[in-house]
This record gives structure tokens, C-alpha cells and sequence, in this order.
């Protein structure tokens, strides 16, 4: 999942017959900074700030301070449904002021009011492993927590308690919010988990990337 | 073999009739291209045992493991083709021989290219990675909008879910089921019955079992005696309704004599045993089988 | 998680970073469907569909059948970072292909792990006999799946889609996440198998021992 590597080629595989497959194309033929600064800030969870964006891209800040606001104006001026903004610390995109009304339709239509399965199970580790990192919640439900993690962030259900001393990982605990919803105090009055654990580790069925 | 597991080489065959990669051989006696009876396979193993010289450290247990299998299925499949009728007279029961072999080959085909297609979705998927979707938190504009959300179980759900979740998964166990199928002769059984009803004359049914210890050979039991009756060898007597019932052999020839024709028809299509007469009681059997 | 939001643009000139209320915009001037399609594509969290997208928007399914792949090759054409792609069920914003050994240095985090060889063999018997029982998974790779079908359904890609008539025995196929992840539309898409298994397409009597 994470490596950049092309695909493993084999002889004996037949070629890909999917319309959507792109070519790998190898590091190196860089595609233009403006291109990587939309790829970037496309999939980033944060607002990205200008050096931080420098450094991984390898390019000059004062090139990408010049190119960002460029880009911004240009999606006005298309008349795109996205803005590139500057806010805070960083960098972000966001939906476009007047398509506002039809987005919000559209997330309060498919927007179910209950928890998915995915989401309850989350929790559940949250609420009795906290303080956790994302990796080790990960590593629990054998499947990338971030989407679930941040739901649940949105819904004020889990929040960011503090980092990790050596990983500097962030730190995710229940919100009081959570204990008023779950009819409880305090943590304490959480059941124990004891009596219904068989008592051995987790193993896991994965290859590490 | 397949792509993934980095292999360090394919295994090349070079015979009189063939030469190319181990993989083509199979596709081609699959495909009924090449007969296997025309395949030197002590010349195929030297070649492989040469094969695993070669490679040295980089020797690969998966390889050879495979490698074995599929040999030892040839080798199955070569000597009933080249001995037919060496078990028995009849040829329905060499056909199905050498359907099981072909089964089992057919089987280990498909295994192969189920990993064929395990290091195409590899493939794909790692193509995939290359294009990380857009998954980002919701603008709070539109967050702030949502409807409260319901947690939808309480504190004892959550509990039992947080549990299940640290669970252990079982601990992995290599099966051996697949290296071979336990094989159950019904005319060997009938041949068991003929001597037990020679030595005794008359017999229940949960004497004729009393050797038996898996329920599959009680199986081949109960229908040998269905084809024993079916060819008027053997009568069931019952005295009174769901007493106990004796088997005897009623055949006017000699028992010994019979086993050359034993087994008649077993694997022919003929299925039906017997049109009429009476059949042991079903639960009868299954009472006998549970005790 | 609350980011203030920009005041409105009136102008070409890039916002500032001043926090405010957002302003409700009256709905009715309503931008152009290109526009609306990316705003509420910008905000999904997984494939939306061309219904799902013609309910929301108001819009017809043809027309926005139609509009898509064009959207998708504009940015193709125009070099983007970013690209629309119909995978899976629906469509989704992705980066670039070519900016992918970038985009990686800043997504890295929570990426989910890969395979095991175990767990690809039983998704690709899965994948082909779908739907299909744990014991005849088994019988195809001569080992319990028992293991691997929990990794696998931990990791969405496979789910329980019913039960055998006869047996009663769980029925196992693939999710549109496997969908996701292959880059693929439909299994439709998945390549035949029968060119890897030479003449014996037809080995569906093959049942567990």
C-alpha cells in the first residue's frame, strides 16, 4: 500500500484489462510543482503550512508562496466548485462558498444519525484503551482507523488528549460528551473488561508494508 | 511458479518429448495435449532433485513442496493409466480411479491458478495505492449541521464489543486433510462381510461393524450388504418388527470362490439396490451405528 | 477540527486568514452543475454514485453521466494534481498518479498495511466463486480459511452475504471497498480466470472432503 514501486511485474500475468489503470510512472520525471502542491493538499487531513509543504516536495518556499494564491485565484476564475484557501496554519481546500446550500443537502441526506459498526467498534477501543494512538487502534480492528477516527471527532464523541511521549503520535480519548450520551459519570463506571477476556494477545494475520 | 514469493528460478524440464517450464507440462497433460503415460517422471524428479542442487541456499521449501505434490499426483495418475485392470476386472471401477486422479490434479490446477490470480490483485491493488483518495474531515460548516448522533448501545454492548476486539484469532494449524483423502473400498468391506458370514453363518449388523473405527468405513459397510443382497449373496431375517436383524449368507457356492466376482456393478451407473424386499430398518442402523 | 471560516470571496484577490462566521448563502443562484459536482465530490468520504449525485443535486442522471468523465478528462488535460475516478460504486476525488511518490511522504501515516500471501489467495478465490462458504474455500487451498477470512473481513474487503440454503453455512463475497482498492468498477472487470486455469473452467463440483 504505501510503496512507490511500480507493481510487481510477472510473465505470467496477463495484462490489465481495466480501462482506469494508469501507467506507473517512475520517479523522476517530476510533475510540475503546481500539480504536486494540488496533490498534496487534495488528501491532506490539515491545513498544510508553506514550509511544511516545502520540504516535502523539495521545493524553494518562496516559489510555493508565489504559486499557492495563483492556483486559489485561477479556481475562482474557472468558476470551480473548490477553493484552495489559506487559513491559519496552512493550506486547504474547501467547497465553494456558493455551492454551500447544495453540499449541505447532500451531507444531511446521506448522513445517517446512527454509528456505523465500524465507528462502534472504534469507540469501544477508544473508550478502554485511552489514551491511544491511531496506530494502535489501527492495529486492534486490523483495518486503518483514520476515517472512523475521524467521525468520530466530528461527532465530539473522541478528541485529542495529548502525544505520545516517544512516537509524538497523537493521543485520542473519550469526550464528556461521550460519558453524557452513554448515561455514565465518569470512566470508572465503564464495565470491566476482566471477566470477559480470554487472556492472550492479539496476533495478527498481516504482513507489515 | 508464481510471480510473488520471488522465486529464484522457474523449474526448467528438458525431456525427449517436452522441454520448457514444469507449469507448461501440466497445462499441456491437463488440456490432454500430452498423454502422462508418455512423460518420463524419474527423469522429471532427477531433473528437479538437480534443479534443488543448483539452487543451493537459495533453495525454496514452497517450491519443492508443490513440486512434490503435483509429482506424486502425476505418478498416481501415470500408473493407473498404465495398469488397468491390475486391481480388478472391471473397468467402471478404473474409470473412477482415474476420475478421483484426475480430480485431485484438476484440484491442484485450480489451487495454482487461484495464486496466479492472488499476485494479479497484488498487483493491482499495489497500482491502486499509487492514487490516495480524498478523505478529509468534514468542513465545520457542514459538521455543525449534522443531526445529533445516536451511539445506539449502552455501556454493556460496548464492553462485550471492546472485549471481542482483543480477542486472539485461533492459533493457525496446518491441515492435513488435503494430502490425502481417506479412501474407502466397499468391494474390500464386501470381501470383510463374505469372511465374517463364513465364519459365523448369520451375523447382526453391529457384529459385521465390530472392526470398523471411522464411520465411513460403517458406511461402506452397510452398503456392501445392499449390494451382497442385491446379488441374492446374502438374506436379512427379522423375526419381529424392529428386532434384531441377522444377516446370513444364502449364496449355494462356495464363499472363497466368490471374491474374484465380488464388486460387480459398484461404480457402474446402475444405482438402484434391489427393487423390492426388505431393507434393514434405517433407524435400526442408526442405533447400532450410535451404540 | 473547527476551522474558521474565510468570509466570503467578492473578488480575485486571495482570502485572508480572517476567522468569521460563515455566511449562509441564499440558495438560488445556483452555479453551474460542474461546479456543484465538485464541491459535493470535495466532501465525500467514499464513491458517490450518479444517482446518489442526481437525487442531491436536482439534477438529471443522464446529464451528470455525461458531465463526469469529462470533468475527469479536463484534469487529465489540464496536468492536475488531482484526478476524478469512477471506481468501486461511484466516483471520488484521487491524486495524480505521477504524484504519487510525493503525496506519500505526507499521507504516510495509517496507510493499511499489505497482505499476507494467505490472505490474497483467499481473496481471489472469494473474488471468483463469491458467494462461497468458508468450507469450500478450504477445500480449494487445502488449509482452514478460518483465520483469514476474519483478517479479511476486519479489513472490509470481504463480507457475509448470506447463508447456503441447504447447509445453512455463511456465504462470503466481496465489498465495493475491495472494489476500491482493486481500481475496480465492477467485478465485471476482474480478469477471467479460465486463462489461468487451463481447460478446467468448470470445477464447481469440487466440494470440501
Amino acid at each position: 500500500m504505501t510503496q512507490p514501486q511500480p507493481p510487481q511485474e510477472t510473465a505470467a500475468v496477463p495484462p490489465l484489462p481495466t480501462p482506469s489503470q494508469p501507467t506507473p510512472v517512475p520517479r523522476g520525471e517530476r510533475p510540475p510543482l503546481a500539480a504536486l502542491l494540488e496533490a498534496v493538499l487534495m488528501v491532506a487531513e490539515q491545513p498544510v503550512g508553506v514550509a511544511e509543504l516545502a520540504t516535502g516536495l523539495g521545493a524553494s518556499a518562496r516559489e510555493i508562496e508565489r504559486l499557492l494564491p495563483r492556483l486559489a485565484e485561477s479556481y475562482v476564475d474557472d468558476g470551480r466548485g473548490f477553493r484552495l484557501r489559506h487559513v491559519g496554519t496552512g493550506w486547504r481546500f474547501y467547497t465553494a462558498d456558493e455551492c454551500a446550500p447544495w453540499v449541505e443537502g447532500f451531507v444531511l441526506a446521506g448522513q445517517s444519525a446512527r454509528l456505523s459498526q465500524a465507528a462502534l467498534e472504534t469507540l469501544a477501543v477508544v473508550a478502554y484503551q485511552q489514551p491511544v494512538s491511531r496506530g494502535r487502534i489501527s492495529a486492534v480492528r486490523g483495518v486503518s482507523a483514520d476515517g472512523v477516527i475521524r467521525t468520530l471527532t466530528a461527532r465530539r464523541l473522541v478528541e485529542e488528549v495529548g502525544h505520545d511521549p516517544e512516537t509524538g503520535a497523537i493521543l485520542y480519548g473519550t469526550t464528556d460528551y461521550f460519558l453524557e450520551r452513554m448515561g455514565l459519570r465518569s470512566l470508572e463506571e465503564l464495565p470491566p473488561l476482566a471477566p470477559l477476556l480470554p487472556g492472550l494477545d492479539d496476533l495478527d494475520d498481516l504482513v507489515a508494508p | 511458479m508464481t510471480a510473488r514469493g520471488g522465486q529464484p528460478e522457474p523449474f526448467v524440464v528438458e525431456l525427449a518429448n517436452f522441454s520448457g517450464p514444469f507449469d507448461l507440462l501440466l497445462s499441456l497433460i491437463a488440456k490432454h495435449r500430452l498423454d502422462v503415460t508418455e512423460v518420463a517422471l524419474s527423469q522429471v524428479t532427477d531433473e528437479f532433485v538437480a534443479h534443488l542442487r543448483r539452487l543451493g541456499d537459495r533453495f525454496d521449501l514452497g517450491q519443492a513442496t508443490e513440486f512434490l505434490v503435483i509429482a506424486a499426483t502425476l505418478l498416481d495418475l501415470k500408473a493407473a493409466r498404465l495398469l488397468p485392470g491390475a486391481l480388478s476386472e472391471d473397468e467402471a471401477e478404473d474409470l473412477a480411479l482415474l476420475e478421483a486422479r484426475d480430480l485431485l490434479f484438476a484440484r491442484l490446477l485450480q489451487y495454482r491458478a487461484y495464486k496466479e490470480a492472488a499476485a494479479l490483485f497484488a498487483g493491482l491493488m499495489a497500482l491502486e495505492s499509487r492514487h490516495v483518495p480524498r478523505a478529509v474531515a468534514l468542513e465545520s460548516r457542514y459538521a455543525d449541521a449534522l443531526p445529533e448522533v445516536q451511539i445506539g448501545i449502552g455501556p454493556s454492548e460496548l464492553a462485550a464489543m471492546a472485549a471481542r476486539l482483543r480477542e486472539p484469532p485461533l492459533p493457525p494449524l496446518v491441515a492435513t486433510d488435503h494430502v490425502h483423502l481417506p479412501r474407502v473400498s466397499v468391494r474390500e468391506h464386501m470381501i470383510a462381510i463374505i469372511g465374517l458370514l463364513r465364519e459365523l453363518g448369520g451375523a447382526d449388523f453391529r457384529t459385521l461393524c465390530a472392526g470398523c473405527r471411522q464411520t465411513i468405513e460403517v458406511v461402506a459397510r452397510f452398503l456392501a450388504l445392499l449390494e451382497l443382497f442385491r446379488e441374492g449373496r446374502v438374506s436379512f431375517d427379522q423375526e419381529v418388527p424392529l428386532g434384531e436383524l441377522i444377516v446370513r449368507w444364502i449364496a449355494t457356492d462356495d464363499p472363497a470362490a466368490d471374491l474374484h466376482a465380488v464388486g460387480r456393478g459398484l461404480y457402474g451407473d446402475d444405482a438402484s439396490y434391489g427393487d423390492d424386499g426388505p431393507y434393514p430398518d434405517a433407524d435400526d442402523i442408526a442405533r447400532q451405528e450410535a451404540s
